[in-house]
């Protein structure tokens, strides 16, 4: 733990450091060595390795995703310095990628509790950047801690690789120029949802959503309305729950006479499962309104969330950034060494983590360089394929990437205990691109101010 | 804290060598990996707000289960401060304190009718009111679970009123007259205010004031039949010690100008009542002891993989170090809840009155000559409640 | 003898439909020492607690140097200069003697409340000489460094009557102030008593033990089921059939 | 007329919830002056002990899915089908409430010995200390749950049979539409049940004469002398149990996972002091009450002319009460207010 290489301090601030502290002898000199060097923070020029952060949840809900997603991190970065079977790196074109590290160097990494808390994950984020002199940081289960972790990143001059993130806002309102996301976002999920919605339930249902009282849940909600009104569909009610309500009972009740035929549950984790599993309890599947089955989609659906829903996921729609069942190449060599090495298939978050990590690193090859201005221009636009989801598009404007996306449903008969998810439809990526401009917000620039 | 008996010379002391020892910080904690800008400034903001919270718990015995209620009122404000007026600190730091110390009024106030587990009750009533409310319907003030955060399109009408108003192309940063308030001038800056606080804790236990919260503590009826009024005694402690809370949160926001709901959570105020039991309720540098553990616990333990691990014991052999990484990784890394809870039962159970009184057994244990003294009876009171 | 300074006029007080005070008439004149006597249960304490504000009487009202005390605060009616030396001390156990005693003098220097946290109590030359002065008075200056929770209990009343004497008080109420100590302590504490008769205060006296009561008093009330049966100088008093039945009984 | 039924069957399973949890916690305050911050980690052990008990008897065969290769993937076909068939199957689907036969002794064991080995320590202990300690025991316990079981949440069905609505508006005469989930049905009666029969225990037996005379006024209690130690060991046991079994009827209802207690510790506080410190019927009516007010606070009648009130509701009935009432609903004094 002795590992002392300051990074990131500037002389002149130190200076000053020195001169508000009133003790520029209390500052070690050994700051002082590199402060010099680098022209960008955290130069791997030096050391003869790149190191990543990996900012996961390690405790609270969603700790077992957190997991997920730091095995598949390890396994990303085992494919980079080319031990184990390389994994993606065999389908992933176009890459320059070949398993001997980046850019000659060798990837290492250190790890961090987000505790799903903006203010933990920015101070384990700071830690890694500060301390552990991380280049690039990467992680996360929830659209909070990736906007405070993006925004961190920007300051910092540090490229943010975003994990498990679904609201609009990350690359919308509060999208950051050091900040990519390869998941999709809840406008993908209503606009592929709709089409196979209005296949399965027809173009007049009447939905009623609970969703979720922050600012995911209300700009899921947004999406989905938006395309389920637009098959013709009317929206009865939506009500916000508090996050963490545990007993749903109270939102559920009104549902059952509200007139609805369609429950939307803008609910994810925890909430997903314990609204989802009341709800079945209170027997609105079995319900017959209008005529019709009464249905309830999840818009968003993970295999971990499935499996804590248990028997009440069966039959559920929803949408899936990607599930280990897919046929394509480089899906199948992800699968197959994840569960090599973990004796598991990879969850969504997993595979995001996974193919995050591969981008950075590829974009670094790309440039022929670490600093990030050049990085992040590597990426901006780029076309790649091979990772799992079809053609793929990393839009430069808002740092959003564009592929098909899975229409999933829980599996009614699994023929395994990983088999929960069953896909449905993959709507392709025209169908869900959107303009760019409609979320607002600004990328920032390049070049970051140290 | 048998106040009366000891001379001025002695306290004076004792803050030069806290200011010395804070100041320091960036030598003495690099050896075990703690010097890195962020944690610093953790551990002095995190020492202002137990310093502040033993103002009201350790004298008084109140405790309150929703001081982070002011913590998050004081970054609130702070961010705002930014936003409207100016990047300079400063203003930012005055309306955290302000608007904290408002808000401790009317909680305390009405919190203050109550005592014993029927007054925490209400502090942690207010706070998680305040939490729930950040977190959904007052998001057009606190922007919800994202956390109220800077934007280019920002007033800041004082900075446009000097400059042109012009901010470059990225977000600006916090600042002190020009220097930048985040690395290591945030955390001298940090550090400076934490040894101020710690001197002004300090005069107030030394102080008639402190007595008579002492007083509070020990026997509220005696003083109520002596002619003291105690509401305005207890409301002025538990305005104070919100306004260091205020103090507190103002800082989070001036080293990282982003302030989310979740500083306001109940687990916020249950973590500054454990950091002040931990380090020694009613003791002067306790409460900053434990902040300072907890947080090193949640930032350095916490960050601790099998990776580290490996490393660490590397000088073992391998087959040792293929059974000790996996034992050890339970209680660090994603484990490190684990050694945080067992932390608190070991010093707890050992150690009532905290590391304070564990520091005062080991030096009259060197003191006595190697033998064991019977716990004095000072020492154990000042952990009570 | 001086004008009457305590009133206590058809005080009513009852628990729960038990009656503990009914219609209670008490005159106490300035500077002098009254106590009330009484067998256990008379309704002594409840008398006390009415005048200092602890309880509020159901009926009736207390008046103390022209000031009407029923509905005041315990606070404000100690800054008119009522003290009061509990049954059981109510003093501040986990702190030495001399805060103990400081407690009380800022108290009567500073009022109800006043912002003294700007203060150092190491400069409070002046108060601490008193404190130690009083604490010398009640015998207990050797010891005013120990914790006040590790005294014994004859000790911790005289630190209570020494933290009420402090505040220099117009009346001062003591409850059984000798009660469990043996005679040598109470002899002691009937010394002490005798010497702040001469300060001129008025005192209001609850006791149990005969020998204290007749060494003190100047007047005498007696106290029987919730009742004044009886009142006037202790040798009437000691001579009153009514008291004899009520509450000396077959003891003389 | 019909929601208002409806919310008020929410509001009474809720406060069914709210007043199990509470009440255990009071008989540990109010008897046993301790600030157990792990009560809400002896509720989640509870309910840990459901999921023990269905791991246990669905110990399976694992009928591998040849078509993955990349690991093993299976289905499983639990041993006490192949060995029973129905009757292990009817065992499987009976799993909650059958594990009620494992919480009973296991909490036993687990409040005894927490009471032995960890609480007698610190009944004199400032409460600041007893905090601490039993915060500390918490996280320990959900670590440890969390290392073993990980942080998901595991289902628990209800037994088949139970899985549906009853009709309940058909038996009060409202029409068909209104259905309730018979589990929710059970978990109210069963509540009622067990605060039943804690209150008869109270009332009934000499154990409980002793622990009512012990929350209105402790010193009685040490004063009579003989082996109390004993019966405060057996009150906390008993807490303990209460706290264990509601966590394992309510599972069904909230699939389980490690943090459950600390979702549940503040607000099982909150109702206690609402309740009033040492009165155990006023816990119960305090959960009942606050189950009930949440209920009418989240209809949308409500929340559309206080948006967010549902938020907020519990605490801000907390703080009305205790601002009215000094010491809570029902609460004595000189239990923990000063």
């Amino acid at each position: 733990m002795s590992d002392i290489k300051k990074s990131g301090v500037s002389r002149r601030g130190l200076l000053k450091a020195g001169a508000v502290g009133g003790l520029v002898a209390a500052t070690p000199s050994i700051f002082i060595k590199n402060a010099w060097a680098e022209e960008f923070r955290n130069n791997p020029e030096n050391s003869g390795e790149l190191k990543l952060g990996f900012n996961v949840p390690q405790s609270g809900p969603y700790a077992d995703e957190g997991a997920d997603e730091l095995r598949a991190y390890k396994l990303a970065v085992k494919h980079l310095n080319g031990e184990g079977d390389g994994g993606m790196l065999n389908t992933f074109k176009p890459s320059m990628l070949t398993g001997n590290g980046v850019l000659g160097k060798k990837v290492t990494y250190s790890t961090g509790d987000t505790q799903t808390k903006s203010d933990a994950a920015r101070a384990s984020a700071k830690r890694m950047i500060e301390k552990d002199g991380v280049l690039m940081v990467t992680g996360g289960s929830s659209s909070g801690v990736a906007v405070a972790v993006q925004s961190l990143c920007q300051e910092q001059g540090i490229i943010f690789m975003a994990g498990l993130t679904h609201s609009n806002d990350t690359t919308g309102k509060d999208k950051r120029r050091y900040g990519f996301r390869h998941f999709f976002n809840a406008y993908m999920s209503g606009a592929a949802l709709a089409p196979v919605l209005n296949k399965e339930y027809g173009s007049d249902r009447r939905a009623y959503h609970l969703t979720a009282d922050y600012t995911w849940g209300w700009t899921q909600e947004e999406s989905i309305k938006n395309s389920t009104e637009a098959l013709g569909w009317e929206t009865v009610n939506a009500v916000k729950t508090p996050v963490g309500a545990g007993d749903f009972s109270q939102y559920i009740t009104p549902v059952l006479n509200s007139g609805a035929d369609v429950l939307i549950l803008n609910h994810y984790g925890k909430d997903m499962i314990n609204s989802l599993s009341q709800a079945v309890q209170f027997g609105l599947r079995d319900k017959q309104v209008n005529g019709k089955n009464f249905e309830i989609v999840v818009p968003l659906f993970s295999r971990l969330m499935a499996q804590g829903a248990g028997d009440a996921i069966k039959g559920i729609l929803g949408t899936t950034n990607w599930n280990w069942s897919l046929q394509d190449e480089g899906s199948k060599a992800f699968v197959q060494s994840f569960g090599a090495e973990y004796g598991a298939p990879p969850s969504m978050a997993a595979h995001t983590c996974y193919v995050q990590t591969l981008l950075y690193a590829n974009a670094c090859e790309m440039a022929g360089t670490f600093y990030p201005p050049e990085v992040i221009k590597q990426l901006e636009g780029f076309n790649f394929d091979g990772m799992g989801n079809g053609p793929t598009l990393y839009r430069a404007e808002d740092h959003q990437c564009f592929k098909d996306v899975l229409v999933v449903r829980g599996n009614d008969n699994p023929s395994s205990q990983f088999d929960l998810l069953k896909v449905v439809d993959v709507t392709p990526r025209a169908q869900v691109e959107y303009d760019w401009t409609i979320f607002g917000g600004e990328l920032g620039p390049y070049e970051v101010k140290m | 804290m048998t106040n009366t008996k000891k001379p001025l010379l002695n306290d004076a002391f004792v803050v030069i060598i806290f200011a010395a020892a804070i100041l320091a910080m960036p030598i003495w904690l690099d050896p075990i990996g703690g010097n890195y800008p962020d944690l610093l400034q953790k551990f002095a903001i995190y020492g202002i707000f137990a310093i502040g919270f033993n103002i009201l718990f350790g004298l008084t015995g109140y405790l309150s289960f929703g001081h982070a209620a002011f913590l998050g009122v004081g970054s609130y404000a702070a961010v705002w401060s930014f936003k409207l007026l100016t990047m300079n600190v400063l203003p930012a730091v005055v309306f955290g304190v302000l608007f904290a110390g408002i808000l401790a009024a009317i909680i305390g106030f009405l919190s203050l009718r109550r005592t014993g587990i029927y007054f925490s009750i209400l502090t942690l009533a207010f706070a998680q009111m305040s939490y729930n409310l950040a977190y959904s319907v007052l998001t057009p003030i606190t922007n919800g679970e994202t956390g109220l955060q800077l934007a280019r399109s920002d007033p800041r009408i004082l900075d446009s009123l000097f400059s042109d108003g012009s901010v470059g192309a990225g977000l600006p940063s916090t600042d002190l007259f020009g220097e930048t308030m985040s690395g290591y001038p945030g955390f001298y800056f940090c550090a400076v205010l934490l040894i101020i606080c710690f001197y002004i804790s300090l005069r107030i236990f030394r102080s008639p004031f402190g007595l008579m919260l002492k007083g509070i503590k020990s026997n509220q009826n005696r003083m109520k039949y002596t002619g003291l009024n105690t509401r305005p005694y207890m409301l002025t402690a538990f305005i104070i010690s919100g306004m260091y809370a205020g103090l507190a949160g103002s800082l989070l926001a001036v080293t990282d100008p982003l302030a989310g709901a979740e500083r306001m959570q109940w687990t916020a105020s249950g973590e500054v009542v454990l950091m002040t039991i931990l380090g020694g309720a009613g003791t002067l540098v306790g409460p900053m002891l434990g902040a300072g553990l907890i947080k090193y616990f949640e930032n350095i333990f916490s960050s601790f993989d099998d990776n580290v691990l490996t490393q660490a014991f590397s000088f073992l052999p391998d087959s040792v170090v293929e059974f000790v990484v996996p034992v050890v990784g339970l209680f660090v890394g994603s484990g490190w809840h684990l050694t945080l809870g067992l932390l608190f039962m070991i010093i707890v159970i050992f150690l009532p009155g905290g590391l304070v009184e564990g520091f005062r057994r080991i030096v009259n244990y060197f003191r006595s000559g190697g033998k064991t003294k019977p716990q004095s009876v000072e020492a154990h009171n000042q952990a009570g409640e | 003898m001086g004008d009457l300074v305590l009133h206590l006029e058809n005080i009513n007080k009852s628990f729960g439909g038990l009656s503990a005070l009914s219609d209670v008439n008490l005159h106490v004149e300035e500077g002098t020492t009254h106590a009330i006597i009484g067998p256990n249960g008379a309704g002594k304490s409840t008398l006390l607690n009415v005048c200092i504000g602890r309880l509020k009487p159901d009926t009736g009202a207390v008046t103390f140097g022209g000031e009407v005390l029923t509905g005041k605060q315990p606070h404000e009616i100690a800054q008119l200069g009522v003290a009061r030396v509990f049954q059981t001390p109510e003093i501040f156990q986990e702190m030495t003697l001399i805060e103990n005693v400081m407690i009380p003098a800022l108290s009567h220097r500073d009022g109800a409340f006043r912002l003294n946290a700007a203060e150092l109590l190491s400069r409070q030359g002046e108060l601490r000489d008193e404190a130690e002065h009083i604490l010398e008075d009640v015998g207990l200056k050797d010891m005013m460094r120990t914790e006040a929770g590790s005294l014994s209990r004859g000790d911790k009343r005289r630190l209570e009557l020494g933290m009420c004497l402090i505040l220099r008080p117009r009346l001062l109420l003591l409850d059984e102030p000798t009660a469990g100590m043996a005679r040598h302590d109470t002899n002691q504490t009937i010394e002490l008593l005798k010497k702040i008769k001469s300060r001129g205060m008025t005192k209001v006296i609850i006791e149990h033990d005969m020998h204290v009561v007749f060494s003190l008093a100047d007047k005498v009330s007696v106290l029987a089921r919730g009742q004044i049966i009886a009142g006037g100088d202790p040798q009437s008093v000691r001579e009153d059939p009514k008291v004899k039945e009520a509450y000396l009984g077959g003891a003389n | 007329m019909d929601a208002i039924f409806i919310q008020i069957l929410n509001g009474l399973d809720k406060g069914a919830a709210y007043a199990l949890i509470a009440l255990g916690l009071t008989l540990v305050f109010g008897t046993l002056g301790i600030v157990n911050f792990a009560h809400g980690a002896l509720f989640m052990l509870g309910a840990f002990c459901a999921v023990t008990f269905q791991k246990l008897v669905t110990i399976s065969v694992k009928v591998r899915d040849e078509g993955v290769t990349a690991f093993v993937a299976y289905k499983e076909q639990p041993y006490l089908e192949t060995w029973f068939g129905d009757t292990g199957r009817i065992i499987i689907d009976y799993s909650v409430p059958l594990s009620i036969l494992l919480a009973i002794p296991f909490m036993l064991l687990v409040g005894y010995v927490m009471e032995r080995g960890l609480i007698k320590h610190f009944y004199k202990r400032p409460h600041a200390e007893q905090i601490l300690v039993t915060f500390g025991l918490a996280i320990v316990i959900q670590e440890i749950i969390k290392a073993y079981f990980g942080a998901n949440p595991i289902p628990q069905p209800a037994p088949e049979i139970l899985a549906g609505s009853a009709n309940v508006g058909a038996w009060v005469g409202l029409g068909n539409n209104l259905v309730y989930p018979w589990w929710r049905l059970i978990y109210l009666c069963f509540s009622g049940l067990i605060i039943f029969s804690v209150f008869a225990f109270l009332q009934f037996t000499t154990y409980g004469m002793v622990v009512r005379a012990g929350m209105r006024d402790r010193e009685t209690v040490g004063l009579l002398g003989i082996n109390i130690e004993r019966r405060f060991t057996i009150v906390f046991a008993i807490a303990a149990v209460v706290a264990g079994v509601a966590g394992v009827m309510y599972t069904p209802i909230l699939p389980p996972d490690y943090h459950l207690g600390m979702d549940f510790l503040v607000l099982s506080f909150v109702v206690v002091v609402v309740g009033g410190m040492g009165s155990l019927g006023g816990a119960v009516l305090a959960g009942f009450l606050l189950g009930i007010v949440q209920s009418f606070a989240s209809m949308n009648e409500v929340k559309e002319i206080f948006p967010g009130i549902d938020q907020i509701i519990l605490y801000l009935v907390a703080v009305v009460i205790l601002l009215v009432l000094p010491r809570g609903l029902m609460g004595r004094a000189g239990v923990m207010d000063d």
